[in-house]
């Protein structure tokens, strides 16, 4: 009755544990930088990688949902806004010391997500797009309708974490830290969550929804749960940019931050680990580059722009970056 | 009571609106397959390419002539150029392309008119028809009619026409349609030249409302998509009486929901779309997909 | 340590002689030949219409360096950046300019969020934010931030105009306002309320609208059904000219119609048509280019030469261009009125402005600034529009003198 | 072991099956054969719960399938293949066949988030019985493969792995040897053959594929137009003259 | 002028992986080619290439005309129909759309009448007219595949296993009709068939593709006495 008794556990082809090696090094070998960066570059790069590592945060969590799950979220700076609000509101309200603000502002998006992922989760591709996007839409007034808690229009202004006196370290250096903290621990957290049998049923469910729910997967459990995740991951994303920017208002989460996050995931690189990364870069940088070509209409560019990557990479930069690799080799 | 109808006469010319842009995205999604971000930029274009005309000099309705003829060739180029090179990529890639041309379409349209509101005329007579207390703007019955015209000209389009059944033949299956002798790709271009015709048209009946500006679909356009969704994304009427649906909807909350109130009223539609969707996910007059194991 | 330059102790750019009083002042961006500006505002993103501005702003300071020399001998240079109306791009942008550009000083942030959203910087790295483009009370009401400072009346002080004028003429008026759902709206609204408050004036119906609505159609229907007499317009100009003709197209009601200042020009209300918007009252502080009125006058006339002499493609009648001027011209005035050509100069400066004529700006307006005064312009006078253009009516009225300080 | 009673299902005007009743014991093959349209497929669909019937019973080692969620339907030991294919194009051949052991693992969201020390072994262990598998149905080579771009008849062979990693203990094969040529059919009898002895399964297979049917089932049930028009052992079944009127045609 | 079917040195694949190499055959106007070959041996790629569904380098000439480099549709445009493997239904579409774009390049009334005699080839599809095509059951779909490709009048019909999933007698009912129309309208067809029995009943000709080459080709009597054959394909008797 059971197949166990034929089973000899094998270990993985040794080609494939190479490879696995290989990357592994290259993470390291990353990260080695990423640690080494802040010393070499001055504050305002500093800053910058920073954002653009708030931003990978968040576009790992939309890849869960989007890249993976294959469910289109247009609002997903909703949920980053209520993770940057509610360590806003914990830290100026109740004075909150702001390393516990991470856990609960993505606790927080966590439970919104469960709550709006519920109903949402019936709806599918473009409708689930819909919605998603009206939520955003909906969260502006919102905010400032609740005058009291959020600061209404004006917003927040808070002090940003001060870097302890032990580390030695300037405050763009302590902030670019406690954000590549918050990075390395969502990447290997969504790394292993892919690797794992819940990834693969997310990738089924997001291949073939029949045949994913036959094969045993609870369709609205993957869906809901991929959709508080991925909430969670940019609520977590949100307070660690309210850290690092020092301040919130409405005007900081319009539905162009939803817009632009989904369009930095698709340029980054739907589904790749990688994506995320390539897309904060693109996020934070290439407005500015638009700028730098024409100043007296950078949409002109950065709209160009757009569409020139998803021309020579219509998979992403991630596809094309990894295109670009394996031919190396080869040449050599 | 007077009051009540009033209010609703007045969302429904809103709705109208709505409904215009509507029809451009479902015709696209009807025959392309991809949802439109650009769709109300590219009307906005449109209205200004009137504009143009109409400060050179030509008559309005040679102007609007005009424009609908640029609009379809301009619809088919952007097909060509920025389209093409991206067909068979993954849908969201496509997508993300009409994002970057809303981006660059908004910007472009600024740089060369300016964001200094323009005025447009407009192609009814001024005044309203009173009855029983209500009064319904002559403009507000020509968008309606309007409206009415595209849908019906749309559903003949979709429903009776060889090229029509093409168009929705490459939209849900381009490797067959290919197969049974269809150039896919001028199909897809007359598609894209169609919405933008379309697309003109209700370009040209929002700016006497609302005033021309880059910025005038953007509010517009949220609201279109939520009719094309309430509707259903392959049903023409179902745009316009999603649009009509979304716009009643949010004028009577906005006058009669004291909590909700005029800051909060984009919510109601949000709670109509959802609602219609849990209990109805094809909205309201689509067609739900079969799906067999 | 902490890493990187950062700006203070003199400076790392060019070095200005700084002696005496001045010794020990930071001098970064600016020499005895040059001064480095930037300028941060909305050229891309549904807010690009200010991006009008600094066009007015670049046309100045390429006017004054062509043919005074720069200000005071030292050319100017006017670094301007993008933030697309988004208060986390404008810290980018913000520090770029200051840590990168090395600018001396932030010239103008447009807009209460970016402008919020950069202040704690710039005050903490001790760089002067002069003449913000926007009209929030806050920043010169607020103490902590000496760096920063605003320039145009701001909201709540132009409330107080429209709110006198309506005690005076209609006592017993009974308002409807439409609002803008921001700072700006609530910011000049609430003004009005605490204005109005033991007078016979009453609101009895408001709206706000949020800026991504795509008509203020229904917001209106609701003012009208309110029969109220006055209908105080509080809007950006897209929105105000939806507003003034949908005052116009309803016959049934005919209010007396205040357009707040933002929205008065002539570019808004010559859409909605001339014949539909007389009557409007507004108020404002600087000279109109459309408005015939100023067709000989020397300071127009030099404005729109040299807007189109250094601004060839930009149309002087943009009022957003005659803004960025008479800004520049106040900058002008300012660093030349600094006792020390340093940082902590241009700061001092701008909270010790006396009675300054400034370009552009109404007869009779000027710029007074004190120690705990931290507001430039703080006079309008009253206009109501006739025929083709506006016709300013009353006293410039020193909304300060007049109405005291402001209640924070 | 399956008790099916009086089921129907009606889609708008059309009456896909129509008070359909059989009854499989433990350890049977039985054949499902009927002409197109008859409703086979639909009868599998109502097995796995993709269709809710209007009415009728299906008893499933005496519970109510009917009452059981879609999803944990192969949790009670009920596994099948497409007619059409239901692969996972994106994911790679083993991964396709790891999905099928979904039910069987234990991994969260958060244990595997956290890789807390289960989930590891849990994901070797069955990766090790997928390598197995795979190699049994020849498939070692196009393990890392994705699925799109293989040929139909790899792909039905990759169905049959994702069915068999989650041990069902009844098995539902919807035309499993679709596109295979002759030599290739006997193989698959032959291996389907020993599996089903080694694993003891209950098999329930669509084909209208004769010659594998007839000779590969105990038993065989012939549907037409949503009914049972037929029901025995094949040689009998064969020779029914109604089912040769309505599916096997005089010829040949 | 005769409308042979000539292929020479065809070369074809997907991407980096080369699938056909080198494959030459010719098909008599009129003449009925069965192509055998086991799972995975590059059938389908070669009907994909005759279409110009897949990339190819060689000769493919029909009536002197090459279809080599030509896409798709342009193929079509010259009276070529193929029934795909998956069937390529318009599953959103109702059957009669499906029907209908089967005819999408020709003009004229004959459509109707055309439309008759597919239902009364297929009469369950006339049942079905108004469903949609994703809903039919998959024997449904194949006939459906074939009344498509059949609607163009083809001068040279391409099919890919078009037995798959139909019922004995639909299956042999399927290959009279192709018979029928092979002689009537001398129409020249390519098939790719498991059923070999049924194949080689109807065909001329046949060749045996194994990994991308063909390894055997004869008239359809000496394939069907081939020994090798024999055992592979015709082994398993319907
Ligand atoms: N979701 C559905 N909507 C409408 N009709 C359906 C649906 N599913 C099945 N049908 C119809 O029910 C009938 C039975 O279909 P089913 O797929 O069960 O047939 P089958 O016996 O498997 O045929 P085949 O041998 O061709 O696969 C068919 O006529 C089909 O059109
Ligand atoms: N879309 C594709 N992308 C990549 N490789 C493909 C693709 N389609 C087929 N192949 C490869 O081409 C080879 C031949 O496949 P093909 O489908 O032509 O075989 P076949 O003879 O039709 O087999 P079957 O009888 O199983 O359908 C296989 O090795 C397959 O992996
Ligand atoms: C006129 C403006 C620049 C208004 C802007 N919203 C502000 O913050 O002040
Ligand atoms: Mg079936
Ligand atoms: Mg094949």
């Amino acid at each position: 009755m059971s197949l166990d008794s034929k089973i000899e556990v094998k270990p993985a082809p040794v080609k494939e544990r190479r490879r696995l090696d290989w990357r592994w090094a290259g993470l390291g070998l990353l990260l080695a930088a990423a640690i080494y960066a802040p010393f070499q570059l001055v504050p305002f790069h500093v800053f910058q990688l920073t954002m653009v590592l708030v931003y990978a945060v968040a576009l790992l969590g939309l890849n869960l949902l989007v890249g993976h799950a294959g469910q289109i979220s247009l609002g997903h700076g909703a949920f980053f806004a209520v993770g940057a609000y509610t360590a806003a509101i914990l830290m100026d309200h109740w004075a909150l010391p702001y390393p516990l603000t991470l856990p609960l502002a993505a606790a927080v998006a966590f439970v919104l997500g469960l709550a709006l992922g519920v109903p949402a989760m019936r709806l599918r591709g473009l409708y689930l797009a819909l919605v998603t996007l009206a939520i955003a839409i909906f969260l502006v007034p919102l905010l400032k309708r609740f005058e009291e808690l959020t600061g209404g229009s004006m917003g927040l202004t808070l002090a940003k974490p001060a870097p302890p006196a032990w580390s030695g370290l300037a405050e763009d250096q302590w902030l670019y830290f406690l954000t590549l903290a918050v990075a390395v621990v969502a990447f290997l957290l969504a790394a292993s969550l892919l690797r794992s049998r819940v990834g693969r049923a997310l990738h089924a469910l997001r291949d073939n929804e029949t045949a994913a729910e036959v094969m045993g997967v609870r369709l609205s459990f993957y869906k809901t749960l991929a959709f508080a995740w991925s909430a969670m991951f940019a609520g977590a994303a949100g307070c660690v940019y309210t850290w690092v920017i020092g301040f919130v208002s409405p005007d900081s989460f319009t539905v162009n931050l939803s817009i632009t996050l989904l369009a930095g995931l698709v340029v980054g690189g739907l589904g790749s680990l990688s994506g995320p990364v390539l897309g904060g870069l693109f996020v934070m940088f290439v407005p500015s580059i638009s700028q730098d070509v024409n100043d007296a209409a950078p949409g002109v560019i950065f709209g160009l722009l757009i569409i020139a990557v998803m021309y020579v990479a219509p998979t992403g930069l991630a596809g094309l970056a990894g295109r670009l690799i394996k031919k190396i080799p080869r040449k050599e | 009571m007077a009051g009540f109808l009033q209010q609703v006469v007045e969302g429904l010319g809103a709705g109208a609106i709505y409904a215009s842009l509507a029809l451009a995205l479902v015709l696209i999604y009807q025959f392309t397959g991809i949802v439109n971000f650009a769709q109300g930029e590219l009307a906005m274009f449109s209205t200004y390419i009137a504009w143009q005309c109409v400060a050179a000099g030509m008559p309005f309705w040679l102007a609007l002539v005009v424009t609908l003829a640029v609009s379809f060739a301009g619809g088919m180029l952007i097909e060509r150029v920025i389209i093409r090179p991206v067909e068979g990529a993954p849908e969201l890639t496509i997508v993300i392309v009409t994002v970057g041309l809303f981006i660059f379409v908004n910007a472009a349209a600024g740089w060369i008119w300016t964001f200094l509101i323009k005025d447009f005329p407009n192609p009814f007579p001024g005044g309203a028809l009173e009855a029983v207390g209500i009064s319904v703007s002559f403009s507000t019955l020509g968008v309606l009619g309007v409206v009415g015209l595209v849908m019906g000209l749309l559903y003949l389009l979709f429903q009776y026409t060889k090229i029509g059944l093409g168009m929705r033949a490459v939209a849900t299956n381009p490797a067959s349609a290919r197969l049974v002798g269809i150039r896919v790709g001028r199909t897809l271009a007359l598609g894209w030249g169609l919405a933008a015709t379309v697309g003109a048209v209700s370009g040209v009946l929002v700016a006497p409302l609302l005033f021309l500006e880059p910025n005038m679909m953007g509010g517009v356009l949220i609201y279109a998509f939520a009719a094309a969704t309430l509707g259903g994304f392959d049903s023409p009427l179902g745009a316009v009486v999603g649009g009509l649906v979304v716009g009643v909807a949010e004028t009577l909350a906005g006058a009669y929901v004291g909590f909700i109130g005029s800051d909060l009223k984009v919510g109601v539609p949000l709670v109509i779309i959802l609602g219609v969707l849990l209990l109805r996910p094809q909205g309201l007059f689509g067609r739900a997909a079969v799906e067999r194991a | 340590g902490r890493s990187g330059s950062d700006g203070t102790g003199t400076g790392t750019g060019g070095t200005a002689a700084a002696g005496g009083q001045c010794a020990g002042q930071q001098t970064t961006g600016i020499t005895d030949s040059s001064i480095k500006l930037g300028g941060i505002y909305p050229l891309s993103g549904p807010a690009s219409a200010y991006g009008d501005i600094p066009k007015g702003i670049k046309a100045y300071f390429d006017y004054v360096n062509a043919e005074k020399g720069g200000i005071g001998g030292r050319k100017v240079e006017f670094v301007v950046r993008d933030d697309g109306y988004s208060p986390p791009k404008a810290v980018e942008e913000a520090r770029r300019l200051v840590e990168q550009e090395q600018v001396f000083a932030l010239f103008q942030t447009l807009g209460t969020p970016s402008t919020a959203a950069t202040w704690d910087y710039t005050n903490q790295r001790k760089v002067p934010q002069v003449f913000v483009a926007t009209g929030a009370s806050i920043w010169g009401t607020d103490t902590a931030h000496p760096w920063t400072i605003g320039w145009q009346p701001n909201y709540i002080s132009e409330a107080r105009v429209y709110a006198a004028y309506l005690k005076k003429e209609k006592p017993d008026a009974k308002v409807a306002v439409l609002y803008q759902n921001d700072d700006f709206g609530k910011d000049l609204f609430g003004g009005f309320k605490r204005a109005l408050e033991g007078t016979q004036v009453q609101v009895v119906a408001e709206q706000s609208y949020e800026v991504t609505d795509p008509s203020i159609d229904p917001q209106m229907r609701n003012l009208a059904d309110s029969k109220a007499d006055v209908f105080l317009n509080i809007t950006t100009p897209k929105f105000g000219s939806q507003a003034l003709a949908a005052d116009a197209k309803n016959t049934k009601w005919n209010p007396l119609h205040i357009v707040n200042n933002v929205a008065a020009s002539i570019t808004v209300l010559k859409p909605v048509g001339f014949a539909n918007v007389q009557g409007v009252v507004s108020a404002t502080y600087y000279k109109d280019p459309n408005d015939p009125t100023w067709a000989n006058d020397a300071e127009m006339q030099l404005y729109k030469q040299k807007m189109q002499q250094y601004a060839p493609g930009a149309d002087a009648n943009v009022p957003y261009h005659t803004f960025g001027w008479a800004a520049a011209s106040s900058f002008h005035k300012a660093m030349e009125a600094a006792a020390c050509p340093t940082r902590e100069g241009l700061r001092d400066s701008v909270r010790n402005l006396k009675g300054v004529k400034v370009d552009m700006l109404l007869p009779g307006v000027t710029l007074d600034t004190a120690q705990g005064d931290g507001f430039p312009i703080e006079s309008m006078q009253l206009m109501t529009f006739k025929g083709e253009r506006w016709e300013l009516f009353g006293d410039v009225i020193d909304t300060r003198k007049e109405f005291g300080p402001l209640g924070g | 072991m399956l008790e099916v009673h009086d089921l129907t299902v009606r889609f708008g005007g059309i009456t896909a099956l129509d008070g359909v009743g059989f009854g499989v014991a433990g350890v049977e093959m039985v054949g499902l054969i009927g002409p197109n349209g008859a409703g086979k497929t639909t009868l599998f669909n109502c097995l796995t719960r993709r269709y809710t019937p209007q009415s009728g019973t299906i008893t499933y080692e005496g519970k109510d399938l009917v009452a059981v969620a879609p999803h944990a339907v192969v949790g009670l030991g009920i596994a099948r293949t497409f007619q059409n294919l239901g692969l996972f194009p994106r994911l790679s051949v083993r991964d396709n066949v790891l999905v099928g052991a979904h039910h069987r693992g234990r991994a969260g969201f958060f244990s595997a988030g956290l890789r807390l020390p289960g989930v590891g072994r849990e994901e070797r262990e069955l990766r090790a019985e997928a390598d197995a598998l795979l190699e049994r149905l020849g498939l070692t080579q196009v393990a890392a493969h994705p699925a799109t771009g293989l040929p139909f008849g790899t792909l039905k062979r990759v169905e049959l792995a994702r069915a068999l990693i989650a041990r069902p203990r009844l098995l539902l094969l919807d035309e499993p040897v679709n596109g295979l040529n002759a030599a290739e059919v006997e193989e698959f009898a032959g291996t389907l053959e020993s599996i089903r002895t080694e694993y003891g399964l209950t098999v329930i297979v669509v084909e209208h594929h004769m010659g594998f049917v007839m000779g590969i089932c105990e038993r065989i049930v012939c549907l037409d137009f949503g009914r049972k028009i037929a029901e025995g052992p094949p040689e009998e079944v064969q020779r029914d003259p109604a089912v040769i009127e309505a599916y096997l045609g005089t010829a040949a | 002028m005769s409308a042979d079917l000539v292929v020479e040195n065809l070369v074809a694949g997907y991407g980096d992986a080369q699938v056909l190499h080198g494959v030459r055959f010719t098909v008599k106007e009129g003449e009925v080619c069965a192509i055998l070959g086991p799972n995975g041996a590059g059938k389908t790629t070669l009907l994909r290439a005759l279409s110009g569904m897949v990339r190819t380098r060689g000769t493919i000439t029909l009536g002197g005309v090459s279809l080599a480099g030509r896409s798709p549709d342009a193929v079509a445009r010259l009276g070529v129909a193929h029934v795909p493997e998956g069937r390529g239904t318009f599953m959103p579409l109702t059957v009669e759309e499906n029907l209908r774009l089967g005819a999408y390049v020709r003009r004229g009334p004959a459509v109707h009448d055309d439309l008759e005699r597919i239902y009364q080839y297929f009469p369950v599809l006339k049942k079905r007219l108004k469903q949609a095509a994703g809903s039919l059951s998959g024997g449904e779909q194949q006939m459906l595949a074939l009344g498509r490709a059949l609607m163009l009048r083809p001068r040279m019909l391409l099919l890919d296993e078009p037995s798959l999933g139909l019922a004995p007698l639909v299956t042999r009912e399927l290959f009279r009709i192709v018979q029928t129309i092979n002689e009537e309208e001398q129409t020249t067809v390519v098939v790719v068939e498991q059923n070999a029995h049924l194949a080689l009943g109807v065909a001329q000709q046949a060749h045996v593709l194994e990994t991308g080459r063909i390894v055997l080709s004869g008239t359809a009597e000496e394939i069907r006495a081939d020994e090798q054959v024999a055992q592979s394909y015709l082994g398993y008797r319907v």
